[in-house]
């Protein structure tokens, strides 16, 4: 069963694996994906506005699909909101399975469902302090989440 | 019907939460973009592409067709930008 | 230019990401793949053997085969050998990159072609204490590998 | 020339390291491979099917009609199982 966060704080990556894979001789192999805050030409932050109740829940029916579709011995999704600055971490996702083929599919799997699925909606503030545009919705995101069906 | 706006779309409207009280013909989400863009400038700026804008009915990700009947609440936001 | 190990000891996960990554705006995406031994059915430990001095270089040609096909930011590699219990790691892949689906793919051709072309040979050693088998290589990993061609 | 086995071709043959000297007429990996193989019982069970054991010269994958010319350094092994 997926655990799902979606948390203002950062997150730490080692414990995330610790804690999945602690005492288990199930697990063949762990895929970690650290999703961070690139500092392009004037970006002061991302501001990330999410819909709460839904964010967690829709990133829970997202990740119960990889499940049914991988054997997964671990699914692990943190998705921050709120202000983040150049190099910190956004979303993070940990999936562990008995084989590297399965773990790493799930892993894609995920983040390419959470781009289209999952109400966040980014916003760059610029370095002057003004709110500046929103971000745009990628068509390759939607490109990448059609080769799973 | 509680009705919750995010990103540009919260924006453009003005607000980020009203109670909705739609005519009773109006029965799927599409219906209700018809009569939410009826309402005024600012609903007609936020709907006028409605290609773009998505929708979710108690927190499920809808679409044109679904049917509002029960919902307790619902969103209406631009395409996501997560992950 | 990739970091590439060979060594005895375990690794940390966290650490490799932190190095990795810090004062770094530049990265958007982080992907970590970490192999461990599974404990099935009478297995003791994995013994791995190895070619010193070809196991690192090997795994240095395969890790620039990846830094020239997608603009990496980050490429670690670390391989153990000797005797690794079940639950323990075996292997570590980092890549980094300004886009999750480049970071994605880089990682799965370092894992496909280390298991393909990297000179290590595991042996099960079996819970009675006696030295088992020598592990057979999967031939869909020499599929998984001709994906890349 | 330095010989390295590896795995279970170090076993079969018995040791794991040795100087070879072959004639002038052993120019290619393959030729080494058919030498050695006429040296003896433990050499002919390892190099039985030749398709399977791989070789490196000096340190670098190697395919039968690799020549040997200034080699310092040829191992034989199996297939590779790490990762």
């Amino acid at each position: 069963m997926a655990q799902v966060t979606v948390q203002a704080e950062d997150f730490d990556a080692a414990a995330e694996i610790e804690a999945a894979t602690r005492g288990r001789t199930d697990i063949g192999a762990v895929v970690t994906f650290s999703g961070r805050c690139r500092g392009d030409d004037g970006l002061a932050a991302l501001d990330i506005e999410h819909y709460p109740g839904m964010a967690d829940a829709e990133i829970l029916r997202v990740a119960a699909k990889a499940e049914a579709r991988w054997p997964l011995q671990a699914c692990r999704v943190i998705h921050r909101y709120g202000a983040i600055g150049p190099g910190q971490n956004i979303v993070f996702v940990l999936t562990a399975s008995a084989h590297r083929s399965d773990a790493f599919a799930a892993a894609d799997f995920l983040m390419d469902f959470l781009k289209t699925r999952a109400p966040f909606w980014k916003r760059n503030r610029h370095v002057d302090g003004s709110a500046g545009e929103w971000v745009a919705p990628k068509s390759k995101d939607d490109v990448a989440t059609r080769r799973w069906t | 019907m509680k009705a919750l706006y995010f990103s540009w779309v919260r924006e453009r409207i003005g607000t980020a939460e009203e109670e909705l009280a739609p005519p009773d013909d109006v029965r799927t989400v599409g219906g209700l973009i018809g009569w939410l863009a009826g309402r005024g400038e600012n609903y007609a700026h936020a709907f006028e592409n409605r290609e773009i804008v998505r929708a979710a009915v108690d927190k499920v990700h809808a679409r044109p067709e679904t049917e509002l009947q029960g919902a307790r609440e619902i969103a209406f936001f631009p395409p996501m930008t997560g992950g």
